[in-house]
């Protein structure tokens, strides 16, 4: 059999059968073995019950996205089987819970390699303790598709060991039911044997959200205030571990309008600040956005999308609050947006997020998204020496110091609390240079254009666009977010089809690149934008600018894309 | 908190001056303030003062030192943030009745129960000043507004009470014409450790024309003798004597000491063993797979 | 309120089957919040049951009845709004402790001191259940969650002793073990005239591994039957008694009776000589130069 | 003397030396002669101190917008002059507070007729009272221009007579010492002579704000609530006053969010409800409105911008809060936008808004702004019982009740409390039809195509856009809220001078009303978009949709646009 370069398989049953843990064993397994990794999970947005689903991919290269096709699935309970039957792939696997759990009979789907075995029965009656039964398929499936064991045993050392011998050994007995149950009584019939990979000392798995909390650490966040909500609470979690061993502070706010609160006053005090939240969150935030917005203080807000809008759908994906975060304000507040597409940008695009804010003394927005924020993956370990750290230009100079000074950048000196002859009045009115109030329509044109017109190197400053072009390529995609690793494993594929397209990876959402972008546009007669929203939002925020008219590819189901929907799209429009 | 001349309260003001309304109780409260700063030898770059949106929320335009006047009820939540990132600065909150207790109400329980280390006063004229005249959470049942033309509906709360309620460290009250009294309780909120308030009576004679200056003498009580301030339930029920809003008993409610936000936050630190030199690669590490 | 057959608590239950985990205090206020309703008898479709987000703010969704689920911290103003427009019917609100006291803490003071005429339910668990585990307003000083990982650094605030502050007219402490008193308490905050509140204990297994239903066992006190409910003061003090989360008094703490929201527009439009048959051309009329 | 058939004067002064009273009285005496009138007032954001405006225009036809020039100036006080001297128009009238008053020296202006009135000092030494000093004022420019001195006195008399006959007797003695200076100590040099009006029976003056009051009382409110704000408090004076009288309620909520969640509340058990606010407000109910929206419960959001973002210039002109009120919500939500251009759109505009909410069950937004709200103008007095009125589609059927059931028209049946068998629970959940949590991917489509989808025919229900097209035009204009009345007088104005120009009134501003709009661009190669904020919203808007690019005429200095600046970029552009 020729082993496979590449893997996707999904772990499906009931939110609390340890499905999470079963994943995520494997994929710090696998990490652990030297191949890279990339999960997908989605929860029931109740604490139990209803289905909850993890997929992990393999791969000897780097992991663009969750993948096209899904190769094995395991399925821990009846409605797992219903929920993914009518989608396995023609030639993929499935592994199922049977006899002896709720799947009362024998599965058989045409053109898919069927697995039973008994997961429940052997974790009840073999090993008397049913929760072990993820284990059981853990090793089942481990052994059927070649995953390293002795690296999950490894794993599962590092982390039970703390909680006594017992505990590894029950889990490692489960492991040991499961193989033993697929040498005895199986035979392999599909043609999926993962290859192994060599053991890299530099590489971390990191969820999205840890990564953006890291990416935090790193820029040098001094405070960090939140409330929490799904999908973005493990932003503070990280924090609420990390910030104080640094000295910094956490504070967990009464709701989001506090958090923001908390992070201007301390902003202002000269600490570098942040908040995470989601759309409702950053609903709630709008008024005080564009207070910081007017008074001009640096301020960093990792907005982790959800399906929306209200409550909507708490743990499933969408890309919807672009239009918020770019448009929203009442007033015309300036403000930036910067989307990471996968684990490694929420760790660098945070510090540079951090760069910005510092810089132009104005907040910034991170927009990742619950299926990033929830994604682990593999990715070489960050070195902090290497960083660019930018900081807020300080003033001690109390001579002639005017906090709001019209100056050519149109970045004004800022003074801290503490500094003789600097002080001056942080306002959320309209202010002359020197903070006081001013009404007049000459201050007022003058101070609204320099808050919009210092934005203006900032492509320059923050140059993260990535343009893949190709010569004589009509078709131009441009994505944005996590949309972005689907779309390059897609034009990839095109592209091995023969198929000219070309690719724009602009990190800077708002105010648009428009270097890059015109560029781009000009090249390209055709502009395909995908995205997870209802409204197009990106597209209509590229047209709102630009006047061109992309192409709208535009999903709202809950979930990303696939390689292969895109891939699709491009041959229809190319 | 002290500088090398002696400071007067003059030299504590700004440049520009008061935007309030002639006979604005809200002028006594700055007087006092100022003289307190000076008595405290506070320093005009080591302090802060914090407000929202309201007449009484332009207080620190008219004062020297560092301030922000941010947005309508979040005046708290700023101050919060600043003083736990910056404790080495003096952080006061001044605000009016509907800013701290409509709008801001849900702040207040946070900042009073976590001890927040900061002062906050409340300049309570039971109106809404800067917008003109409508009912604020502090007015008299029946009283007439633009917003209540047949009388305002809704039963006042009452700052003092909620705030001993909220787990607040030192609560006053007092009466924008009893200078002195006021100076002295600010003096004392400011050396508070911890979340001190104290709601001042400073009326609005443009709008109100209940609450007056007039309204309120013979009227006025002070906190008595024998009134033991470390004891919530007297305090409680001194806060709730007073049968309407005309009667008011100026003076210290309540004062205890116990750990502070900052405190608490040190141990926090003190737990996760925090170094300015922790290096993040320890962090780091702890995602190697 | 009444029926023609007489109705019992599984009559009240919805298709939708409880979300909350196995040993959840929820199930206990569901149950008895089901025969208080067939006990008093609750026309299905004379009930509006309202709740924010969390765990317990599924609650409406179990019950046959109208009902709201509303955005985190908002059911009780989306709860007083509805009562004006809806005198007829019977209003609950159903939420957790960081619904009601952390993000929707802004609105508790205007709702009880306007005496609106609602029920409000706080099922509360100390924790944050829905969003897995973070520390509440009344989560204890030092208790570990996953956003305190050194130990919560806030102290608690004490729900029962807000509202009575608050000008809440009936106040009542329950839990969730203890399903006759419950039952009896929900019974009478219905029937009660006003702004009613329950903190009923509930406690989460799935999270909050220090207030448990074993915790609680030994540390349940009953109000004492000599408790006069009609007096603050000693409401206040009962409610101040508990030293710990760990202890409860249960019972009915306060109950008075003065003017609620309704009485209150009731006189207002008496005032303004209120009809239904009114012509709006006498308003425009006004308008006549 | 030739008589003018137009006219407009300026008061200046202090706020709170009764500029505003004294502008009120001769607005309301001119519209009793039977002229018709619109006044243009800027306050400052203190209570006291600081310039205060009150403009008025006087004519014997519709007055659209408060004109290009002012023809008379009146200034009390010297900060009144310093601002205004500089703009003086050639051949204008200035009269001012001389000898006696602040201003220290005569006053003599190139070109500008100039009149010396000892306002100040008539008021003090001859009269005794200083606060008469508008009275004095006004008797001089009415005795000066030929204002109606007898509607000016019968309006005094009908509004002080109830504070006693000596308060009217003031009044009339500092009328009549005015005039009386006038007679005695002036030659009238300028030609402003204003022509007089026939007393109209069925007009009535209102302010914009209260006109919004008077169209929600009209379509049938029942209940309001709000949280003050400036510019928008009025519209809850009008209702605090009126509503209770037709058995309504008003509450004043604790803050924005609660007087949204009451709405919201109110609006589920049936009533008719709105409430109002400005930016500030429209920021923090950002999560609500997407409730709204998401639970399709129909509310009526009135929002009087003012100058932005954060606390900004809060008694001040902007058109600045289209791209929050159109765009903002996270999450995708649909949400209708509807902007009036002038008081009788006040009226009929908040009585479609309602209906628009109503059949459609979702938040309507009415977009007035500053100078619209506290503008007074004549108009012809509604009649009540010629207004459509749309009521919600109710349900009383119990039997396969679904609040969410998916129609043709995408709008479901809704159900009241206290309706047998007609239970449902209103939710910001993502639902099924029958309003239970459902996160399925076919479900949140189908559901946010339904939310989105049902306001296919709104252009047809509500088809207020007008399209005034000349036969070969090449530009077209496209106008929002207040800034239309200005638009149409400088299209009148080059069209008399021969110029080309077709002129697009949409009061629908979100969705746009594409059909008219589409026509109209189709029609006309180049577009012009004048509207007062940073961004050019509205231009953005319409090329974010139909990437037609406008030529964005915005300006952001406080106030609005004068027809001559809309006529000097027309023929800039043409
Ligand atoms: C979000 C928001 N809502 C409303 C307002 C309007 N507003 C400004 S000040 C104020 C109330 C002022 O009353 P108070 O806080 O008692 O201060 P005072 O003027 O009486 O000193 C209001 C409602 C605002 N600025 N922002
Ligand atoms: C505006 C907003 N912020 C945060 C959240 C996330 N959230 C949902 S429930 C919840 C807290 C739940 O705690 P509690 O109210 O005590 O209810 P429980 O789940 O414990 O019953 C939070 C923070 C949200 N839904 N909306
Ligand atoms: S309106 Fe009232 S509170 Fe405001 S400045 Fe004037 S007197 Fe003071
Ligand atoms: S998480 Fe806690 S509160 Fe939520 S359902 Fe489970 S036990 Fe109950
Ligand atoms: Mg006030
Ligand atoms: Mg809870």
């Amino acid at each position: 059999m020729t082993k496979r370069n590449d893997l996707v398989i999904r772990f499906g049953g009931e939110g609390g059968e340890g499905i999470i843990s079963a994943g995520d064993m494997v994929t710090q397994a696998a990490a652990r073995s030297g191949l890279e990794v990339l999960t997908f999970k989605t929860f029931p947005a109740e604490i139990r019950g209803g289905y909850a689903m993890y997929q992990v991919r393999f791969s000897k290269d780097t992991v663009l996205c969750e993948g096209s096709v899904i190769d094995v699935t395991c399925v821990f309970n009846k409605e797992a089987l219903d929920v993914n039957i009518g989608g396995l792939a023609e030639g993929s696997a499935l592994v199922y819970d049977y006899p002896g759990g709720e799947i009362k009979e024998e599965v058989n789907v045409p053109g898919v390699f069927c697995y039973a075995v008994p997961m429940s029965k052997i974790a009840k009656d073999d090993l008397g303790t049913y929760r072990s039964k993820n284990m059981v398929a853990l090793g089942a499936v481990a052994e059927l598709f070649d995953l390293p064991i002795n690296s999950i045993k490894e794993t599962i050392e590092a982390k039970f060991l703390k909680k006594g011998q017992e505990v590894v050994d029950i889990n490692f007995k489960a492991i040991d039911a499961g193989i033993a149950h697929v040498k005895e009584n199986l035979t392999k019939k599909d043609p999926y044997s993962m290859v192994s990979g060599t053991r890299k000392e530099d590489t971390i798995v990191i969820s999205g959200n840890d990564a953006i909390g890291l990416g935090a650490l790193l820029a040098g966040v001094e405070f960090f205030s939140a409330y929490p909500i799904t999908p973005a609470t493990e932003v503070a979690y990280f924090l609420a571990k990390h910030l104080p061993r640094k000295n910094g502070n956490l504070v967990q706010a009464e709701d989001e309008i506090a958090s923001i609160a908390n992070i201007i006053g301390a902003s202002f005090g000269g600490a570098k600040s942040m908040t995470a939240t989601s759309g409702p969150g950053l609903s709630l935030m709008q008024e005080l956005i564009g207070m910081a917005s007017m008074s001009e203080v640096p301020i960093v807000i990792a907005d982790v999308q959800r399906g929306g809008p209200s409550t909507g759908l708490p743990t499933k994906h969408e890309q919807s609050d672009l239009l918020l975060a770019a448009l929203g304000c009442h007033g015309d507040a300036s403000k930036v947006v910067i989307s990471p597409e996968g684990i490694e940008d929420c760790v660098y695009l945070t510090v540079e997020a951090f760069n910005v804010a510092e810089k132009y003394q104005l907040p910034v927005m991170v927009l990742s998204d619950g299926s990033l924020g929830f994604r682990t993956a593999s990715m070489k370990r960050p070195d902090p020496s290497t960083l660019r750290i930018v900081n807020r230009d300080i003033t001690t100079n109390g001579e002639n110091f005017l906090r709001y000074k019209l100056t050519e950048s149109n970045i004004s000196p800022m003074s801290l609390p503490g500094t003789e002859g600097c002080a001056y009045i942080s306002t959320g009115l309209e202010h002359s240079e020197s903070s006081a109030p001013k009404y007049t329509s000459d201050n007022h044109v003058a101070m609204i254009d320099k808050r919009f017109n210092k934005l203006d190197d900032l492509e320059d400053f923050f140059p993260e666009t990535e343009a893949d072009c190709e010569e004589g390529a009509e078709l131009g995609i441009i994505s944005w977010g996590s949309t972005i690793g689907v779309v390059r494993e897609a034009v990839n594929m095109v592209r091995a089809e023969g198929i000219k397209v070309s690719s724009l990876y602009p990190k800077l959402i708002w105010p648009l690149p428009r270097k890059a972008l015109d560029k781009f546009l000009d090249a390209h007669p055709k502009i395909l934008i995908p995205e997870v929203n209802k409204q197009g939002q990106l597209a209509k925020v590229i047209q709102g600018e630009t006047g061109v008219k992309p192409i709208s590819y535009a999903i709202y189901g809950g979930m990303p894309f696939t390689p292969a929907m895109i891939a699709d799209k491009i041959k229809e429009v190319v | 908190m002290s500088t090398n001349t002696p400071m007067k309260a003059k030299d504590y003001k700004s440049d520009i001056p008061p935007t309030w309304c002639p006979g604005c109780g809200d002028y006594g409260v700055l007087n006092s303030t100022l003289k307190a700063f000076a008595e405290l030898e506070i320093g005009i770059h080591d302090a802060v003062l914090v407000s929202g949106i309201g007449c009484s929320s332009r207080f620190p335009y008219f004062v020297k030192t560092y301030g922000m006047h941010t947005a309508h009820g979040r005046a708290l939540p700023v101050a919060a943030g600043l003083k736990v990132a910056r404790p080495d600065q003096e952080v006061i909150v001044f605000g009016g009745d509907g800013d701290g207790f409509s709008i801001g109400g849900g702040h207040v329980p946070h900042i009073a129960r976590k001890n927040t280390d900061i002062t906050y006063i409340c300049m309570d004229n039971s109106i809404y000043g800067l917008t003109k005249g409508q009912m604020s959470p502090t007015s008299e049942v029946g009283m007439v507004t633009t917003t209540s033309p047949y009388g305002a509906p809704d039963n006042p709360i009452n700052p003092v009470s909620l705030c001993l309620t909220y787990g607040a460290t030192y609560v006053a009250q007092a009466y924008s014409s009893e200078g002195k009294v006021m100076q002295e309780l600010i003096k004392n909120a400011i050396l508070h450790k911890g979340f001190s308030f104290i709601d001042i009576i400073s009326p609005c004679p443009t709008f109100n024309k209940i609450n007056t200056f007039d309204s309120y003498k013979g009227n006025l009580e002070r906190v008595p003798e024998d009134h033991d301030a470390t004891d919530l339930m007297a305090a409680l029920a001194l806060a709730n004597k007073p049968k309407a809003r005309g009667e008011v008993i100026t003076g210290l409610y309540y004062q205890v000491e116990r750990p502070t936000l900052l405190d608490r936050l040190d141990e926090v630190r003190a737990k996760a063993n925090a170094s300015d030199d922790f290096d993040p690669n320890i962090s780091i590490d702890e995602y190697r797979p």
